[in-house]
């Protein structure tokens, strides 16, 4: 979380993982088209959704993070033929049990999209800092230590 | 159960007598009547075998170990220590050949927590007559109504079935155990906002000590080293610092028996502080049923586990995300 | 410790308008690890790339982060660079500050503070990044072709033209499969044998190609570049080389019960047979269940025919093991089995066909010797009805039939009518159809011309049931367009039954770890851009066995996944991506669960002694083993390992972790 | 599409649990229909119909009884859509809407001929009441 | 000796939280631990033994040391400060203050824990005489009398009536501040009621646990005893025996790097654990049964040996109701107090 002192508006840190087939792909065709979504979305690479381990997303929010997005190929189009669809069931069930948890829900998201789709990674990346920006910040999943 | 209990003892005598087995697992004799302590026995310290409604230990676990050692172990399972076994084998755990498998009736098993929750203090003895425990403490005889000291795991019994095992010991007389409906806790926090269930978690595992109990006793968990206790996982944590640590602990560690988990409700008996963890992987186990559809963790050897499968048509993670009600 | 540059590449005002470079590399300054930062024009320029090689020299780097446009764009620019210098490519990590950061931000100090973020970020996992070293296995310049027919046939022909040795392993005792069978091609009219046999022969005199007919894989071991496959051949009690096809024994032979199945069963052939005249091999074939003597130990009419002496009676299955480089699989189909569907009486009534008996008794070649007759009475059948999409688009849960469209039909009945049209103009043809599909050059062209040219009577609808009067066939069917439910008194019936994979499709698919979609149909690797592989390196895919397909397609996909063939057979060694999985032995508790979501079959479990600290001495354990040659590197076992003993190179959980970390910071 | 008529296609739906959107229009139930001449609107136009919302139509229709419920449709459906589990919730409707059934237990005595074999009362009780 | 009734302890705990923090066993979803005391808490007067012990209060399961700062490439350290809340730590049982002079021994001996010593120096302890003895209760054997604890305060709770007597000067100062609240009280009531519950002691099931067998002389004999394979056998090496024993004084030291710097801090270790004092050679108990022995060889044999006979245990009975597998210090005195090997 970053507060800008300028403004004093409060500025969520968002991470989004993205697959480097499709999505990363999908951000880059946002960026040459010139699409702009808030600064404070930050993508890391990785070579398909099915490479996000529940346990990065955990440890985003104790660093701080107030939203964690992942996107990868749609259902079906896997550079890996097979990956996102274990990465939708391992996302499902974490995000059910951080819910469960009473820890806000919105504050996680799977998107699907392909490297065709600069436009949606645009509006997808616009939509989730605004939710986020909505929802405060994470103080529900932090780790204290990491804010001092 | 005594009747099963002679019926057992009569069996391992025989085994290790005609050689089939060289050592029996199974649960022995303590100070009091409700201290069982799992054990590895051999023919001449089959004097302090015991199997009563304190046998609620899963032996299962047990064996991972055992099977590294020589010779074939008679181990004595009940009908929910089976799933446990069974999904040892599946992820080639213990060696089926290396093990002697008998099947032993349960009529549920006891929580001296409950009968402690009830007030009754300085147990000495417990005597079970019918539906009744007759309790013996220091401070005089007390009673209490069985069905009212079963384990949790026991209220939601799984059945009767065995679904691994080379002879089954029962009595053949019919009885009824549990009948609770094992996801209802579960639905009841569902149905409360995030706000308390939030509280309500906060609450529980603020408690845990990281004591490991739940993981060390879980036949899940069979890693050799555990990602908590390798420094070179980059989330090595001994003790819980804050609160994330206790959240963090506990997600990934029902998250990593997802689908495995055959809801043996061992966590919850062992944990020193009275957490109910069963909620949390029972969550998963209704999660999966719902989602992905019914499944038992060791029903079978065949079923790929839930988190190893997948189908074109499963639900998006935005079911969870876009479910009704307050944030 | 690591020894860091970072190069801020300006990219002319596409980065530096909107980002200050400068800043960002003052503050990478600050990073620990971090011994150099430097900014520049053009960092993929030659200018640039000279700096940066300068730089890792002067500066002893061991690695370097270069914060520029996508990686997708330049990482294998820098990567290359990093190599002239010296470093392992592997040492260099990219921030992407254009397409990530300048490109869609306004305000220079929000998209400078991000560019530093991104530039943290890529410094920290760089922290942690490991030189890796690109494997590299051999490739036997050998492929191993599942199945004879066209495809499998075309398959063989273009990489032996290339140059290759190749093996076509055929079940059956010749070469040639459905197209052999087939009497004319669509939309040509030209008949299937005068294409096909010129090509048989061709891949039987091709000095690269070695047929194995009458031969099964059995297994098949390795990954790609590397196979070695089993292959049964089995014995035909006849001696091969001394056969000179003559066929004076396929006639003597006193069995007659066993049912051609060159004619789909029309008629029976003695149990010493060559399947047709054009069998390449032209050798007999002895069918141990039907022969006398291999039953009785007597008769041997066969032998004593045999001038050339090749009848062998002690001939014995022989093993052959070889190894490939490549393998394709082109197993083809066959016609669904039709019992089931008891409305149109296919089992009952011996004039209700399949459009590929029909094919047999069209053909000159075939049981009628051309002559359309129809089976129960041999008369010549003055009307015909055509049934399409029989078994097709069946409903998934359907007890019956197949979810998906067969392809072909539409276009071989529309071949059907216009033959027997033509060929007997007193018929009177009729065809129901639900939809007609044409798509293909000349395909829509040829269909019309059965309507408009040819007379076929073309009904929208369906036929509900086909019952017998006398010897007449009612065909009881609706007729759509008109509103009216009509009975056509038919002599025969023709079905366009449904195709599926060959049954043994899904057996070799599982020796090759090749996957198959619910139909058994193989998977594609991709399905728009990879349509010729399989998901399992190494392993492609022609003709009907990914999907029906018509001749024309068949041979298209055939010649493409030669080209990949040829493509990987050109190679002498395999350069592996570095950035596979790798299993930590030490933590690995051989529980498979990486094993189950591995999509390429990559993982292996194996008995390997387990030294280590804490290890006792001599301690043997099932543990995982990640074979770098299959892996791609997409990380799926890694989650799925509750240890943490799997982790894929390039991509390390405390990688993913550091950049994580220094996001969030 | 009317509304009302909405309406009554979502209840044919569900108390059919028929989905006549997997129809693909191939008329296989109509060509195999034992009573299509006296039928006025025929199988395949009754799943449309249902699809379309056309239900008053085809309540007020005498097709709906002449459907001999035999089930051949269902049977011989390539897509599985049972287009006379929709006549059959069809009369459900009329019945409904009237408040009566269209044939009681009580009026079969008078009806009764002894040559109808028994399976025929049967299968009329199924058509004519609910 | 004063008195309260106790229906007025409310009153009491509002009295003192007003100068102090303080510090009682509270129920918090089913279980009762030392919390910090608030209008609101549910105060448990009656639970004999909280799940964990009072010395929670003086050796945290975390405790931060010392902070790294990292500014550009420079580091500062900056240890961190001692706790200076001053507390009173109130309704602790016997055993339990038994524990501290174990405790004690090991940290204020020289070099003196200053972490330790800190929170020692500013607590002061108020026992609490137990009245309802559980069977596993053994505090007797280890020379504590459950009916008259130590502390800075000792109270008796007797027919609704809470007995208050101040032991040391800490425990004067904090009885000044509430000492309008109390009346005098009545010894002899006082007195009754001990005798009772050292009559109940004495016929406890564990209060005939023979000691004598473990005298440091016998360190090899018991070291090498064939029995620990078979006590051992069945143990999870978990933790949860070590961390609600009262007398457990093991941490360990880890950093933390929060992305800003490093915190130091220490953490309750359990020598039951596969990873407990790890050498940079590997571990120097590599199985269960070593880690097993050492942590009984350490209450019954090594301790006593180094601290003039005082065994580091206490007798609380934790272990004996909380250990998973039901293996406890009780069954192993017994085990191997046996003369013969069985």
């Amino acid at each position: 979380m970053q507060v800008n002192e300028k403004k004093g508006e409060f500025k969520p840190t968002i991470v989004a993982f993205c697959c480097n087939w499709c999505s990363y792909a999908g951000a880059d065709l946002a960026g040459t088209s010139r699409l702009s979504y808030p600064a404070n979305v930050k993508i890391i690479r990785v070579p398909c959704s099915c490479r996000v381990n529940p346990m990065f997303i955990l440890r985003a929010f104790q660093r701080g993070a107030d939203g964690v997005i992942l996107c990868g190929c749609h259902p079906g189009d896997c550079h890996y033929s097979t990956g996102n669809y274990y990465a939708r069931r391992r996302m499902t069930m974490l995000f059910s049990m951080l819910d469960y948890l009473g820890i806000d829900r919105k504050r996680t998201r799977v998107e699907w999209v392909s490297a065709a789709e600069g436009t949606k990674f645009a509006a997808v990346m616009n939509d989730f800092a605004q939710t986020i920006t909505e929802l405060g910040e994470n103080v529900k999943l932090g780790d204290l230590r990491c804010k001092e | 159960m005594q009747r099963v209990a002679e019926m057992m003892l009569e069996r391992a005598k025989a085994l290790l007598a005609d050689g089939t087995v060289n050592r029996v697992v199974g649960w022995e004799m303590g100070e009091f009547f409700y201290d069982l302590t799992p054990a590895v026995f051999t023919a001449d310290g089959l004097d302090k075998f015991v199997y009563n409604g304190f046998s609620g230990a899963n032996l299962s676990k047990y064996m991972i170990k055992e099977c590294a050692k020589d010779g074939k172990a008679l181990v004595f399972l009940k009908p929910c220590d089976t799933y446990s076994f069974n999904q040892l084998i599946n992820e080639h755990r213990v060696d089926r050949e290396k093990v002697y498998i008998i099947g032993v009736e349960c009529r549920g098993m006891i929580d001296i927590r409950k009968i402690r929750d009830m007030g009754i203090k300085g147990v000495t003895a417990i005597r079970e007559e019918g539906e009744e425990l007759i309790i013996d403490t220091i401070y005089g005889e007390k009673k209490c109504a069985r069905k009212d000291a079963l384990l949790e795991k026991c209220l939601c019994c799984k059945g009767q079935e065995f679904v691994v095992y080379d002879e089954l010991l029962t009595t053949g007389e019919a009885f009824t155990v549990g009948g609770n409906n094992r996801f209802a806790k579960v639905a009841e926090l569902e149905a409360m906002t995030p706000g308390e269930r939030f509280a309500f978690w906060r609450n529980e595992l603020s408690k845990c000590i990281r004591c490991n109990a739940c993981r060390n006793v879980c036949p899940a968990c069979s890693c050799l080293q555990c990602v908590f206790d390798n420094p070179k996982s980059g989330i090595a944590s001994k003790a819980n610092a804050d609160d994330f640590e206790e959240n963090m602990f506990h997600i990934i560690r029902a998250f990593h028996v997802a689908g495995r988990c055959t809801d043996c409700g061992e966590c919850s008996r062992v944990c020193p502080q009275g957490i109910p963890l069963h909620l949390l992987n029972r969550k998963f186990i209704k999660d999966v049923n719902e989602f992905y559809g019914e499944f038992q963790a060791g029903a079978d050897n065949t079923t790929k586990y839930p988190l190893t499968n997948f189908t074109k048509e499963d639900v998006e993670p935005s079911i969870v995300t876009n479910r009704g009600g307050e944030n | 410790m690591q020894r860091i540059g970072v190069f801020v590449c300006w990219c002319g005002s596409n980065i530096a308008a909107t980002v200050d470079v400068a800043a960002v590399a003052e503050a990478m300054k600050n990073e620990p690890g971090v011994v150099y930062t430097t900014d520049y024009q053009y960092m993929c320029s030659e200018g640039g790339q000279s700096r940066i090689k300068q730089a890792i020299k002067d500066y002893n780097l061991t690695g370097i982060v270069v914060c520029s446009c996508s990686p997708r764009m330049h990482e294998a620019t820098f990567r290359k660079t990093a190599v002239a210098a010296g470093l392992n490519p592997y040492m260099v990590e990219i921030a992407n500050i254009r397409e990530h950061c300048s490109w869609i931000h306004k305000d220079k100090e929000e998209a400078t503070e991000k560019a530093v973020i991104l530039a943290r970020t890529a410094v920290a996992k760089l922290m942690l990044n490991a030189p890796l070293t690109s494997g590299t296995s051999p490739v036997i310049k050998r492929a191993l072709v599942i199945g004879g027919g066209i495809a499998g046939i075309q398959t063989a022909l273009d990489i032996a033209d290339a140059g290759y040795e190749v093996d076509i392993v055929e079940k059956r005792p010749t070469i040639g499969g459905r197209m052999a069978q087939l009497d004319k091609t669509f939309p040509t009219l030209d008949c299937a044998a005068c294409i096909l046999t010129p090509k048989m022969v061709d891949a039987a005199s091709n000095e690269k190609i070695t047929l194995y007919t009458y031969s099964e894989v059995e297994s098949v071991k390795g990954f790609v570049g590397n196979f070695s496959a089993k292959i049964r051949k089995k014995a035909r009690f006849v001696d091969a080389t001394k056969c000179t096809g003559c066929a004076v024994c396929t006639e003597k032979c006193p069995s007659r019960k066993a049912k051609n199945e060159f004619n789909m069963g029309l008629n029976n052939r003695g149990a010493i047979y060559i399947p047709f005249a054009q069998a390449i091999p032209n050798v007999a074939t002895i069918d141990p269940e039907y022969c006398i003597h291999a039953k009785t130990g007597k008769c041997g009419i066969c032998q004593k025919n045999c001038s050339a002496g090749a009848i062998d009676f002690d001939q014995k299955d022989e093993i052959i093991e070889r190894e490939y480089g490549a393998i394709v699989m082109a197993t083809g189909f066959q016609p669904i089995k039709l019992d089931n569907f008891e409305e149109f009486g296919y089992a009952q009534y011996p004039d209700v066909v399949t459009s590929l008996e029909f094919e047999r008794l069209m053909n000159a070649a075939g049981p009628t010797k051309g002559t359309l007759l129809r089976p129960s009475d041999l008369s010549h059948p003055k009307t015909l009805v055509f049934v399409q999409c029989v078994g097709s688009r069946c409903s998934a849960d359907a007890k019956d039939g197949k979810p998906y469209c067969s392809k072909i039909c539409c276009m071989y009945t529309a071949k059907h009518a216009m033959l027997v049209r033509e060929k007997y103009p007193d018929t009177d043809v009729h065809v129901f159809y639900i939809d007609v599909r044409t798509p293909g050059k000349n395909f829509d062209e040829f269909q019309r011309r059965a309507v408009e040219q040819y007379g076929v009577d073309y009904i929208k609808g369906m036929v509900g049931k086909v019952t017998k009067k006398g010897d007449k066939l009612m065909v009881q069917g609706s007729d759509l367009l008109n509103n009216e439910q009509i009975t056509i008194a038919a002599d025969m019936v023709i079905l366009a039954t449904a195709i599926e994979p060959d049954p043994s499709a899904k057996q070799i698919a599982s020796l090759l770890t090749a996957s198959i979609d619910t139909n058994n149909w193989m998977t594609e690797a991709h399905a728009k851009l990879r349509p010729v592989e399989s998901p399992t390196a190494g392993v492609f895919l022609s003709g009907v066995c990914q999907g029906p397909k018509d001749v024309p397609e068949t041979v298209a996909q055939a010649s493409a996944a030669a080209s990949k063939v040829i493509g990987l057979l050109s190679k002498d060694h395999m350069v592996t991506n570095p950035c596979v999985a790798q299993s930590n032995e030490l933590l690995c508790n051989g529980c498979t669960t990486c094993e189950k979501v591995c999509p390429y079959g990559a993982i292996e479990y194996k008995d390997k002694p387990i030294v280590g600290p804490g290890v006792p001495r001599g301690t043997i354990r099932r543990v995982a083993e990640v074979n770098p040659a299959i892996c791609q590197g997409c990380g799926a076992c890694t989650v799925a390992c509750p240890s943490g003993a799997m982790d894929l190179k390039g991509f390390t959980n405390r990688q993913i972790m550091a950049e994580v970390d220094a996001i969030c910071k | 599409m009317h509304d009302t008529n909405k309406d009554m296609a979502e209840q044919v739906i569900r108390m059919s649990g028929v989905n006549p959107r997997k129809c693909m229009k191939c008329g296989k139930c109509s060509g195999t229909c034992p009573a299509y001449d006296e039928m006025e609107y025929h199988p395949h136009q009754f799943v449309a119909m249902v699809e379309k919302g056309r239900i008053e139509e085809l309540m007020a229709s005498k097709s709906l009884y002449k459907c001999l419920s035999c089930f051949a449709c269902v049977e011989r459906c390539p897509r599985n859509v049972e287009p006379a589990k929709l006549v059959e919730a069809v009369r459900l409707l009329v019945i409904r809407q009237q408040g009566k059934n269209y044939l009681k237990a009580e009026d079969l005595p008078a009806l009764l001929d002894e040559k109808i074999p028994q399976q025929a009362l049967v299968s009329a009780m199924r058509k004519y009441s609910k | 000796m004063l008195k309260l009734s106790l229906n007025r302890v409310g009153d009491l705990f509002a009295k003192i939280a007003e100068a102090q923090a303080l510090y009682l066993p509270v129920e918090k979803a089913g279980q009762v631990d030392y919390d910090k005391w608030t209008a609101d808490a549910k105060v448990s007067m009656d639970h004999l033994n909280t799940a964990k012990s009072a010395k929670d209060l003086f050796f945290p399961q975390v405790e931060r040391m010392v902070d790294f700062k990292m500014e550009g490439k420079n580091i500062e350290i900056k240890p961190h400060a001692l706790s200076d809340e001053k507390f009173v730590l109130f309704g602790v049982r016997a055993c339990d203050m038994k524990s501290m002079e174990v405790l004690d021994k090991v940290f204020l001996a020289e070099p003196v824990d200053s972490f330790y010593a800190a929170r020692r120096m500013n607590g002061t302890v108020v026992t609490m005489a137990c009245s309802e003895p559980e069977e596993s209760c053994f505090c007797n054997v280890f020379g504590v009398d459950a009916a008259e604890p130590a502390g800075d305060v000792v109270t008796w709770k007797v027919d609704g009536e809470l007995y208050w007597k101040a032991l040391t000067e800490k425990g004067e100062a904090l009885t000044e501040q509430i000492k309008a609240l109390m009346e005098d009280g009545d010894e002899a009531k006082v007195e009754e009621s001990k005798a009772a519950v050292r009559e109940i002691m004495g016929k406890l099931p564990l209060a005939n646990l023979n000691l004598a067998p473990f005298q440091p002389e016998k360190l090899n004999e018991m070291f090498n005893s064939p029995k620990w394979a078979k006590l051992s056998e069945a143990c999870l090496g978990c933790g949860t025996c070590t961390f609600v024993c009262p007398t457990c004084q093991c941490y360990d030291i880890r950093d933390y790097d929060t992305g800003h710097g490093i915190q130091r801090f220490r953490c309750w270790d359990s020598c039951m654990y596969s990873d407990f004092t790890m050498m940079a050679h590997g571990t120097n108990r590599p199985d269960q049964m070593q880690r097993f022995r050492q942590r009984f060889m350490h209450k019954l044999i090594y301790f006593p040996s180094n601290n003039d006979g005082m065994y580091s245990c206490v007798g609380c009975g934790r272990c004996v109701s909380k250990c998973p597998i039901s293996m406890n210090i009780a069954k192993v005195i017994k085990a191997l107090g046996e003369d013969k090997d069985e």
